[in-house]
This record gives structure tokens, sequence and C-alpha cells, in this order.
């Protein structure tokens, strides 16, 4: 899923400091998950800024709630006057919800309250590890189900870099090298031979460097018909 | 919101007036809206107030109450019951403890007092209205089965405690040995997983070959240690060896032991995998000098790090001593090793007189033994905490010095950590005792203040059922969490924790809270 | 006590003599070892079970009494017991007012010791000014409450029994019989008992003789227990246990102390005492000093010297030291014997109680520490142990 | 201006929290009166928005007050509680309010001086940092 983190109180505080009239929406899906954006956090947050301008005698008004889903426009719909009803709002979701409110309300101001991060495993509770960086092209079967790309800082293919020792990443002596993990599990799996088959350049084109990446399932998408002449923005 | 107060002012005989104004909280609290009748008593502790407190209750249908008095504990039960069958909820009924937490800290501050308590009062009269009637739920226990795991020294002492209380017993022993003992026993058995809760567990459990179901009330594990599997250098390099509570057994059945005898305080001198127990001093005395009366002959040899003989077993050393058996004390630089290659001798360093001896023995035997470790399966089947060092965790004191933090769950003897025969037995008497009362109870009561998910707010994090403490918290068919309320403990830890918000703890809700916290910091009702 | 509380949840009545003015034996003064973690020493259990005692309606608790004499045999005992006058009713809140006002040096009107349970206070008569010529009511005028009741006179109870459970306890070594280790001289050498009470009281530990908190504390293992001089022979069990718990609590409480811990064999019951060790090794200001001091002296300004063997074989070291806190030992309390006899219990040379089955049948169980040195948590178990038979035997004659 | 009054609000579990203060009064033990005491089942049930919403409500320090640790009726509610608080902590300090306005104290049923030593700590932080705001503006 998912994960974020919240940003400092004193970033958001400042971000918001010009306005009278504030929003917070938090989301019920992965940022509630990851214990960044729940209801909970949109609560304990708002009661934080209260008391933060209580101490320097500041007047801000606040309104915290939370949707199902804020990168989905239906739920934001829901909740559309609280929204424009303020100044400003601030997102407790990832930068998803906090961009699909953007691009709903264009005049509308929105900023994030969230860091968002990375698609995380929850190793236990409040441990999310980094296992994926969406490069667009799996390969991890023949890598014994671990991803090289987001395990490895240099994102090897061909076996471990030069920086590899005792198991531990050059860049990061906390963090297994990704290969030595690799390594191991390949030989659980008794397929080290794919250790020496190489691996070609990777086509990084399907990766974010190949642009802004949409998906589109045709046979999904609504025609015009279908939307009874109502575009949705896009 | 409708709701007809009572207010109920405890003089706590004559402390409160002596402190408070007394008329000053009445008229608050009969300027309050929704409050219908406000009563003054001596001491709402002796019952002789207590009818015409009802009378009102019945008159002006009040359905909810305010008592200013002292702790809960103190107040007798004689109140509730009385407000129960006058048709309120216990839990319609809030108390204010102004005698601990006003009067008797505050005798200097009249001023301040005065302001706590009618803070406190109204704070109280803003919760009561927020209040809502609980049922707790009664469930009758399917059986009267009080399972015991292991029928070491503990266990038999608790099948005869749990007996005597009128509960059926069931022994479950994991070797072979035939022991005596009442209610049915199980040899080459032990439990595999469990269903359930104290009062109804479904334990699945493995007699012999086959796996059988088999209902409980209650479950007294009496595991004892791992005696069978010993760990350490020691252990590796002389099969032979043998835990003491073994040699002791054999003693006691008059076998002949091979001599000479060396008893070593450890199987892992070096401590990596097992740490010297201080249980293993009583043990070892009385077992040696047990041997030595019955075999002068037999050269017996002590081998420890620390002479840890406690109370009137430090007695015993002598004794041991002046029949004969020599003590060699070691530590860790000259810790006793056994050669691979001439087995049957130990070598050692003696500590004090600094000499390096090796000794041939024809029996070796370890006073300290690794748990059991079987405990783990009996943790994970019964949801119960375990120590660091793998035994079963006992819970808070104040449940109770044999009982596991779980209700029904009652563990004695070296199943927590090794202890010396006579302390297991101990144990196991009150382990014993305690599971059969709460079996005899005949049922479980639960539910009331519990906690309760709202399906649509949550997300399915898990966070609760990985936070609570009794697992209570699951996630159902709906995909959403559920609460087991059998299981619920009203802690309302996983309240606390729920990033969505998703839960509530009856009687203890966020807004109840808020409402309380509010008005105490002087907000207006 | 436990015993009591396991009794009257069966639903039998039951009738506690207490010597004392309050429930809570030798638990009463000890102190909470934790400050943040629980260290177990399962004081707060004995407390709480003191105060369920007297809450329950099936326990009637005589404080202040003493069994004078037992007739009768396996169906039931004639117990007389003779309760001495309180001079306080239960209306007293305890807000010690009255002990201010008291103008008796060392005080003739006490609050119950340590945590003992009820809080209620009480007037110890052959001090009492009230009743010598002057006629002092000090205490009285003050009571909010009207508690002090100078009319309470001393009452003789018998109640007829099924089962008598022989409790007595224990008593601590008073620490200046070996009247080595400068007890008794310095006002800053303190029996492990002294410390608990003054913990327990104000939650620190402060130099008796200036009140001044102490920079550095020895705390001695093996005073009088373990001594033939005293008599004590054997190891009081339970010493190793609180002394490591309260230099751990000490510690807790200010990081800052120095603390060297004086022992002959480190025995803390049933835990594996490395935990112990470990603990010490990982702090700077913990030191282990495995001997048994010999003298002490008077050092300048106002420390205290103490000369020790150093570590085994090791040539002699005299330290300073602020505070010096002496683990004593315990004995059968006092009371024991004489009511022994009368229930014809059994005693060992030490004067702990032994019994026997057919003691027993006869309706007479020894239970607690009296049998026997044990900490706390024994102590409790064997108590629910205890009363489980004691229920047998009832159900066994019905 | 006339000394502040300080106002602060007590979290304090129905097990040990609430013996520990009770059995500090009856041994006539006397605490500031500005603490109020709200009772909850176990620290664990705390939740930081109780905190800081007390904070917000016009409260200049709140305490929470639990069992020992290790020794929670509720096993493991009291280690709960604390990891509440600390959070609760770290938001405040983000924020550059006083963390030390808010805390968490455990204790046993047996500590008379426990809980009126937590109090005294919690007033002399309010004495030292005054109110949150100047003046403490009151809504």
């Amino acid at each position: 899923m998912i994960v974020a983190k919240r940003k400092p109180v004193n970033e958001i505080a400042e971000m918001l400091a010009p306005f009278k009239k504030v929003t917070v929406i938090g989301c019920r899906s992965c940022v509630a998950i990851c214990l960044a954006g729940g209801e909970k956090e949109v609560k304990m947050l708002v009661s934080t800024l209260k008391v933060k301008n209580k101490k320097e005698g500041r007047r801000q008004e606040f309104q915290g709630f939370v949707v199902e889903r804020q990168c989905e426009r239906e739920w934001i719909k829901e909740v559309e006057e609280k929204v424009l009803d303020s100044e400003v709002t601030l997102s407790m979701a990832c930068s998803l919800g906090a961009q699909t409110i953007g691009d709903m309300y264009p005049e509308h101001l929105t900023f994030p309250g969230l860091n968002t991060g990375i698609f995380g495993v929850p190793e236990e509770q409040g441990v999310w590890s980094e296992k994926c960086v969406g490069c667009g092209n799996c390969i991890i079967h023949t890598t014994g189900g671990i991803c090289p790309i987001s395990r490895c800082a240099k994102s090897m293919l061909n076996g471990p870099c030069g920086g590899s020792a005792d198991r531990k990443c050059e860049v990061n002596l906390e963090v297994e090298c990704a290969w030595a993990a690799i390594y191991d599990r390949l030989k659980i799996q008794n397929r080290l031979d794919l250790i020496e088959k190489v691996m070609p350049a990777k086509d990084w084109s399907t990766g974010h460097s190949g642009g802004r990446r949409v998906y589109t399932r045709e046979d999904a998408k609504l025609t015009p018909h279908q939307k009874k002449g109502r575009e949705v923005v896009q | 919101m409708k709701a007809a107060i009572q207010v109920v002012l405890c003089k706590c005989c004559t402390e409160m007036p002596a402190l408070l104004d007394m008329a000053m909280l009445e008229k608050i609290a009969s300027e309050t809206p929704m409050v219908m009748s406000v009563k003054t008593v001596d001491a709402i502790c002796d019952g002789k107030n207590l009818s015409e407190i009802i009378r009102e209750v019945k008159e002006r249908e009040i359905d909810r109450a305010v008592v200013l008095a002292c702790q809960k504990k103190d107040i007798s039960p004689a109140l509730f019951k009385a407000y129960t069958r006058a048709g309120i909820n216990e839990f319609m009924i809030e108390l204010v403890d102004i005698r601990d937490q006003v009067v008797l800290p505050h005798q200097d501050d009249r001023a301040q007092a005065q302001a706590k308590a009618e803070a406190k009062l109204e704070a109280a009269l803003a919760r009561v209205v927020m209040l809502a009637p609980l049922v707790r739920s009664v469930e009758e226990m399917k059986t009267r089965n009080v399972v015991i795991v292991g029928a070491g020294f503990a266990g038999m002492a608790a099948a005869q405690a749990a007996a005597k209380t009128g509960a059926h017993t069931i022994l479950l022993e994991s070797s072979g040995k035939t022991v005596k003992a009442p209610g049915v026993i199980l040899t080459h058995s032990k439990v595999l997983g469990a269903k359930g809760y104290g009062g109804n567990f479904q334990l699945s459990i493995k007699a012999g070959e086959k796996v059988e179901e088999l209902g409980a009330a209650a479950v007294v594990i009496a595991s004892g240690g791992g005696w069978t599997k010993l760990k350490g250098p020691l252990a590796k390099a002389c099969k032979e060896a043998v835990p003491l509570y073994e040699l002791y057994l054999s003693i006691k059945s008059g076998n002949q032991i091979k001599g000479p005898v060396i008893v070593v305080d450890t199987p892992d001198p070096a401590g990596k995998t097992l740490r010297v127990q201080d249980y293993a001093w009583d043990e070892s005395l009385e077992t040696v000098i047990d041997l030595k009366r019955r075999s002068p002959e037999t050269l017996i040899y002590v081998v420890f790090q620390e002479m840890r003989a406690f109370g009137l077993s430090e007695l015993a050393y002598k004794d041991a001593a002046e029949l004969g058996v020599k003590f060699i004390r070691y530590d860790k630089a000259g810790a006793p090793r056994i050669d691979p290659n001439l087995p049957g001798v130990l070598t050692v360093k003696d500590f004090s007189q600094g000499e390096k001896l090796s000794i041939k023995f024809g029996t070796l035997a370890f006073a300290s033994i690794p748990a059991n470790p079987d405990n783990m399966t009996i943790a994970d089947a019964l949801r119960i905490p375990m120590t660091a060092e793998g035994g079963i965790r006992r819970g808070s004191v104040q449940r109770g010095p044999v009982s596991t933090p779980r209700p029904g769950v009652y563990v004695c003897g070296s199943a927590m950590f090794p202890k010396p025969r006579e302390v297991a037995q101990a144990e196991g008497q009150a382990a014993g005792a305690m599971a059969g009362e709460y079996v005899m109870k005949g049922s479980i009561e639960f539910g009331g203040s519990v906690a309760q998910v709202t399906a649509e707010k949550c997300s399915a994090c898990l966070t609760c059922v990985r936070t609570c403490p009794y697992e209570a918290p699951f996630i159902g068919t709906a995909s959403k969490a559920e609460i087991k309320t059998q299981l619920c403990q009203g802690c309302g830890m996983c309240v606390g924790i729920c990033p969505s918000k998703a839960i509530e703890l009856h009687h203890y809700t966020d807004d109840q809270i808020a409402e309380e916290t509010r008005v105490l910091l002087g907000g207006d009702l | 006590m436990t015993a009591a509380k396991s009794l009257v949840d069966r639903g039998t009545r039951v009738v506690l003599v207490e010597r004392t003015e309050s429930l809570g034996g030798m638990a009463r003064e000890l102190t909470c070892k934790g400050l943040v973690e629980c260290r177990n020493c399962g004081v707060c259990f004995a407390i709480d079970r003191a105060s369920d005692v007297l809450k329950d309606p099936m326990a009637e608790v005589m404080l202040l009494s003493e069994v004078s004499s037992v007739q009768g045999d396996g169906n039931g005992h004639a117990v007389k017991i003779k309760v001495s006058p309180r001079y306080v009713t239960d209306d007293c809140i305890g807000c010690g007012k009255c002990v201010e006002v008291c103008p008796v040096d060392g005080k003739a009107i006490h609050p119950p010791k340590g945590g003992g349970q009820p809080r209620i206070h009480w007037i110890d008569k052959s001090k009492c000014l009230h009743f010598k010529r002057a006629k002092c009511d000090k205490c009285a005028s003050v009571c909010p409450t009207k508690a002090v009741d100078y009319e309470d006179r001393a009452r003789n109870v018998t109640r007829n029994v099924g089962a008598i459970i022989y409790a007595t306890g224990i008593d601590p070594i008073d620490a200046c019989e070996t009247s080595r280790l400068g007890c008794g001289t310095y006002p800053d050498v303190i029996s492990s008992v002294d410390a608990e009470r003054i913990l327990n009281q104000n939650g620190r530990l402060l130099r008796p003789s200036d009140g001044r908190a102490p920079k550095k504390i020895a705390v001695v293992q093996c005073v009088g227990s373990r001594s033939v001089k005293v008599g004590v022979e054997y190891c009081s069990k339970f010493c190793c246990k609180y002394a490591t718990k309260i230099s751990q609590l000490l510690i807790d409480l200010d990081p800052e102390v120095n603390l060297d811990f004086y022992f002959m064999d480190l025995r803390t019951l049933y835990e594996p005492q490395d935990e112990f060790k470990s603990w010490a090794k990982g702090k700077k200001t913990v030191k282990l000093i495995r001997s048994m001091p010999a003298v002490v002296s008077k050092g300048k300004d106002g420390k205290l010297l103490l000369r020790s063997s150093g570590d085994v074989d090791s040539e002699i070291a005299e330290l300073e030291y602020d505070l010096i806190v002496l683990s004593v030992g315990m004995r059968p309390s006092g009371a024991a014997s004489n009511i022994a006899k009368v229930l014809a219990i059994g005693q060992d040379k030490f004067g702990f109680a032994s019994t026997n089955r057919d003691l027993e049948g006869k309706g007479v169980f020894v239970c607690g520490a009296v049998a026997g040195p044990m900490d706390i948590e024994e102590t409790a178990v064997r108590a629910i142990a205890i009363a489980a038979r004691v229920e047998d035997a009832k159900e066994a004659k019905q | 201006m006339a000394e502040h009054m300080p106002r602060i609000v007590c979290f304090c579990c129905e097990k040990h929290g609430i013996d520990a203060a009770v059995l500090a009064a009856r041994s006539g033990k006397q605490y500031d009166a500005s603490v109020r005491i709200v009772t909850v089942p176990c620290s664990g049930r705390v939740d930081g928005i109780h905190l800081l919403q007390a904070l917000d409500d016009g409260a200049d320090a709140v305490f929470v007050v639990g069992c020992l640790e290790k020794n929670c009726y509720y096993d493991t509610g009291s280690i709960e509680g604390r990891k509440r608080v600390n959070y609760v902590k770290s938001m405040l300090s983000e924020a550059g309010i006083e963390k030390e306005r808010v805390e968490m104290f455990n204790t046993a049923s047996t500590n008379a001086w426990a809980f009126p030593e937590a109090v005294s700590k919690m007033v002399e932080v309010v004495r030292r940092l005054g109110p949150i705001g100047k003046g403490g503006e009151q809504q």
C-alpha cells in the first residue's frame, strides 16, 4: 500500500498561517492504515494546531473530517460544501488525495498535510518498508521474489555492487544488501542458475523516466454516450 | 436528550460538611436541567438512608443518578442492588469520589476544595446525561472440566485441590508415566490448540495417537520445565547426563545410582543458552543428602558457580558437607568441561583452591533445566504471554500469584520458571483451588463496559488485532474488525489506538471522556 | 490475610485476629520497588488483600487483639480474644492533625504503620497524657470528625471456630544486635527495614542525620542472618531479593547516586540473579563487592567509613559513604511462641512453626513466613493452598 | 497580574492509579487542588486526542497515571499509555509547545507518595511555564 508520514506540525502550521478558515480532510484508506491520515490523526492535528494558536494568540477556525477514499472524486463531491466553505484545505491523504481535490476545485487552495513516501509493506506494527518503486515492468520472478530495483540503493540488476560487504549495503549499513537476500532466496529455491543469467539493461520507459504514466482499461472506460454528455474534467 | 437525574450527596458522616458548603452543591444540582431530586444523606454506606432514596426514584420516575460519596470499592453493594431493583441500570449511576479526591487531600484549602467539588459535580452531571444502560450477559459453562496440563508435582497437587472443589479434573501428561490422581488421566497427551475463552474452552488435544476435542471450563498449566530436552555444551558432550529431577526420582524409587556422582549447577556454564537457576540449590542439596544417606560410600561432587541455598536449606548445605559431599566452586574461566575423547571425566578448576581437577564419574546430573519447549504451543493455544526465558508468564499481581492475564487460565510450578518441589506443590494446590472455584461458579459474566466496532468506519487495518492483550478483536466475515465480547476485558486499548476511531468503549466513549474533561475545566454544562 | 481472603471468597466466615493496629504484617512497612517498571516485589498484592478483607462482610477483623486462650478439639475451638482499646473510632479520616498537636515526644497517637489498613489512627495509652494526671485532650479537640474516644475500653470476646490458621509471621532482626557496623552508634547506618519505611513514607531516601539526599550509599547483605552470633544461622531467603530491588529503586529515583552492594552470596530468589548483575554492570554508578564488611567508623564532614576486605582475596579497603543500609534477616515473630504452645504447634530451634497432618485434622493450620522464611509471593501462594486445605477439613467434617 | 491558578487534568487508571491516589488521601497526604481527575479503565484507553483536547479546553498541563509497567492489570495497558503520551509530546514539541505539559506516571496501589509527587511535579511545571498563551485566554 501507499505509505505516508505526517509533515512536522510547525511546517503545516506555517502553510496555514495566513488563513482564517481551514478544512482538514483525512482518508480512510492507505494513510489511515499506515497511521498517518486517519480520523485519529486528523483530530490530533487539529487539536494540536488549536493549542498552538492559543499559545501564539492566533485565531483560526478548523473543521476536520475523513472521507472513504480521497483519490476519488465521488467521495470528495459528498463533502464539497465543507471544502469550499474554507479558505484552504489541508489534505491528510497521500498526494493523490490532495491533487484530486486540487483538480476538482482549481481556484480553491489545497495543501498537503502528509509526505507521501513509499509503496511499503507493514513489517510489524509501526514499521513499513519499501519493496516496490513502480517501475512498471516487474521482474521478481527471476530474482527469487525480491525486488532489486526498490531494495538495492543502486537498483543493480546483475548482482551486488562492489560496495556490498558482509551482507550490508554500502549506502546504508543498516540495510541488508538486496542481492545477498536474493542469493539466499534463490538458493532455497535451488534456482541459483538464474544468478548466472545476465539481465539486459532495463527499459526504464515503462517507469517514471518515461514521463507521466496513464493506465487505461478500454473495456472499463465509459463511452461519451454512457457519460450522458457529462465530460469529467481531465 | 431526555433524562431524569437524581443527585445524592453523602455527608460521609461529618466529613463533607466539615469542609464543603453542601448547600451550594445542592443548589448547583437542583438548578441543573433534568435533575428531578437532590438528596443529602448522612452516610450512604449504611443501609438506613436507602429506602428514602429509592422512594424518590419511584415517585419521580428517576432513570439515572449521580452519587457524591467515596471510592466505589467502599460503597456497599446494597446501594447498587437497591437502584437495580428500582429499575436503574448499574451503568446509569455516576459515582463521584468526593471524599478521596476533594475532602481528604485538600483539608486546608477550603475555597479550592469547594471549587473542585463543584466542578466535579457539574462534570458528573454532564457525564450522567450521556450514559447509556448496558447489560451484562451470562453464559452457562458447558462443562465442569478443569484441564491440567502436566502431571508433575504441581499438576498432581492442582488435580487434587481442584477435585476437592467438586470440579471434574482431566490430567494431560506428555510422558507415559503412570500417576495417581483424581479424575481422568490421559498419558502421552498434550494440548495442540484451543478455541473459546475462560468458562468455555474447546481444546484440541493429542491423546496417544488420536487428536480429540475436549471441552474445558478452566485450564491449569503445570507443564513443568524442559526436563527431557537438555541444552548446553556439557549436555552435548555427555549423552548419559540426566536432569537432577530424574536423578531424584530414580533415587526415590530405590535404583542403584552408579558412582561417583557429579551434580553440576548447569549444563551450560557459559550461560549462553541457559542461566544458572537459583532453584538448583534446594534441589541439589536435598538430592545429594538423600543419596549419601542411602549409600554413604558413593562419592558425590557438587560443582557450582555460586552457593545459593536459600532459607533453611542453607543448613542442609552444612549437613551435606558433614556427610562428605565435596563442593567445588568454579568461575566462568575455570568452567567444567568434558573432553569427548575421554567421556566419563569432568575437568574443572577449583576457584578457591586454584587447582585443576579431573573427576571420573558414573552419573552426571544437571541442576538447571531449560524451559519446557511445549510452553510455546500452550501459550499460543490459550493466548497467554511468555517470559523471555520461555516460561509461562503470570499476570498482574493484583489478579493473584497463580493467575495468567486471561481469566480461567492458571499457571503453577516450573512452567513459570524452575521451582523447588515444595513451592511447586503449594502453587499447584493454589492454582487447582482457584481453577476449581472458577469452574464451580458455573457461569461466566461478560459484556457491560466492553469495546464495540462501528463497521462503516473500520479500515480493517489490524491495529486493534495486534494491540489487544486478550486477542478479543478479529477480522470478521464482513472483512471488518469485530470484538469477541467474551474475551474483551474492557481496557479500551484498541479504542485508544484505532486510527479510524472505529471502536468505542461503552461507558468510556470519547464523547463522554471529552465532555467530562471540558466541564471539569470550567466549561459550562 | 490472603488465606482469610480466599476463605471468605468461598463464603466461609472468618475471624482475623491481629496483634498490631492494622493489617498487612511485614508488608505494611515495605515499599513498592517500582518507579516505572514493576519489580515484582508483591507488596501491593499484600496491601490490597488487607483492604479486601476489611471490606468483606464475611470477615470479622479484630485489631490490637491477642488470643488469650483456646479450648477445643477437632470439632471446633472456643477462642478467647483480648481486644485492647484503640481510643479512636472508625470516623477517623487519617488527616493526621492529632499527631501534629500531640505534645508527647515520640507522640502518643499514631497513624497505622506504613501502608497498613485500615487508615485509622490509634492511641498508645502508656504514653498518652490523657490517662495520666494532666487530662490532655488536644487530639480530641482538633479532630475534624470527633473520632477520638477516650472512653474506649478493652473487651474480651470469645469466638467458636472450626479451624485456626496460625500465621503470626516474622519480625526483622534488630540490626543493632550485631553491634558491628555502627548500627545504633551512627544515625546514618540504617537497617533495610528503616530504608523501606522511609522510602514508603516520602518516596525518597534521606539521611536521618541531616535529611539530605545521600550521594554515596552502601548496601550490606546478610546482617544478622547467617550468623551464629545472633542465633540466626539460616539465610532469611528474601533479603537479597528486596535488597537488590531497593538498590534498583534507589538508582531509578536518582541516577546520580553511587551505590556499592556488599554481599557474601547473591541469592535473588528464583529470579535469574544475572538479571541484577547485568543490570549493575550496565550502571556506572553501581558496584558489586563480594565481601562482608567489618567495621564502620566516623569519617569527616558527617561521612561514614566502611572497612572491608575489598573483593575476594584483595587487600583491605576503607571507603567513604553518606549512608549505609544493612540488609537484615528475619526471625519468627515474637508473639509466635506462646500461642503456639496453646495450640500445641511444634517449633524448630529457630522458632519456626511446624505442623503435621493430625494437627491439621484437629483444625490447626500453620501458614506464612512463621513456618520458615519466604517472600510475599510464596506466602500468598501457600496461603491460598492452606485455605483450600481448611475447606477440605471443613467438608470432611460435614 | 495575580498569580495564575493552574488547571491540571489527570487521566487516572481505575486500577493501581486510583488506588494510589485514594491511599495518598487516606494517609493524610495533601496535594494541590488544581488537579482534576478523569477516571479511565486503563491508561491504555487514553487517546492522544483526549490529552490535546484537554489542553485546548484550557488545561495548562495534563498527566496520565497508570499501573507499573509489567504489572498492569490489563497486562500491557500502561505501556500503551506511555506510548500515547510520548507521541503527543513529540507532536507538541514539533508545534513549539513545551512538551513537559504532558506527562506519564506509573505507580503501584501502595505508593502513597506517588500521586502527590506526580501532582507537585506537574504544578511545578505549570508554575514555571505559566498558562498556554498570554494569560491563558479563556474561551
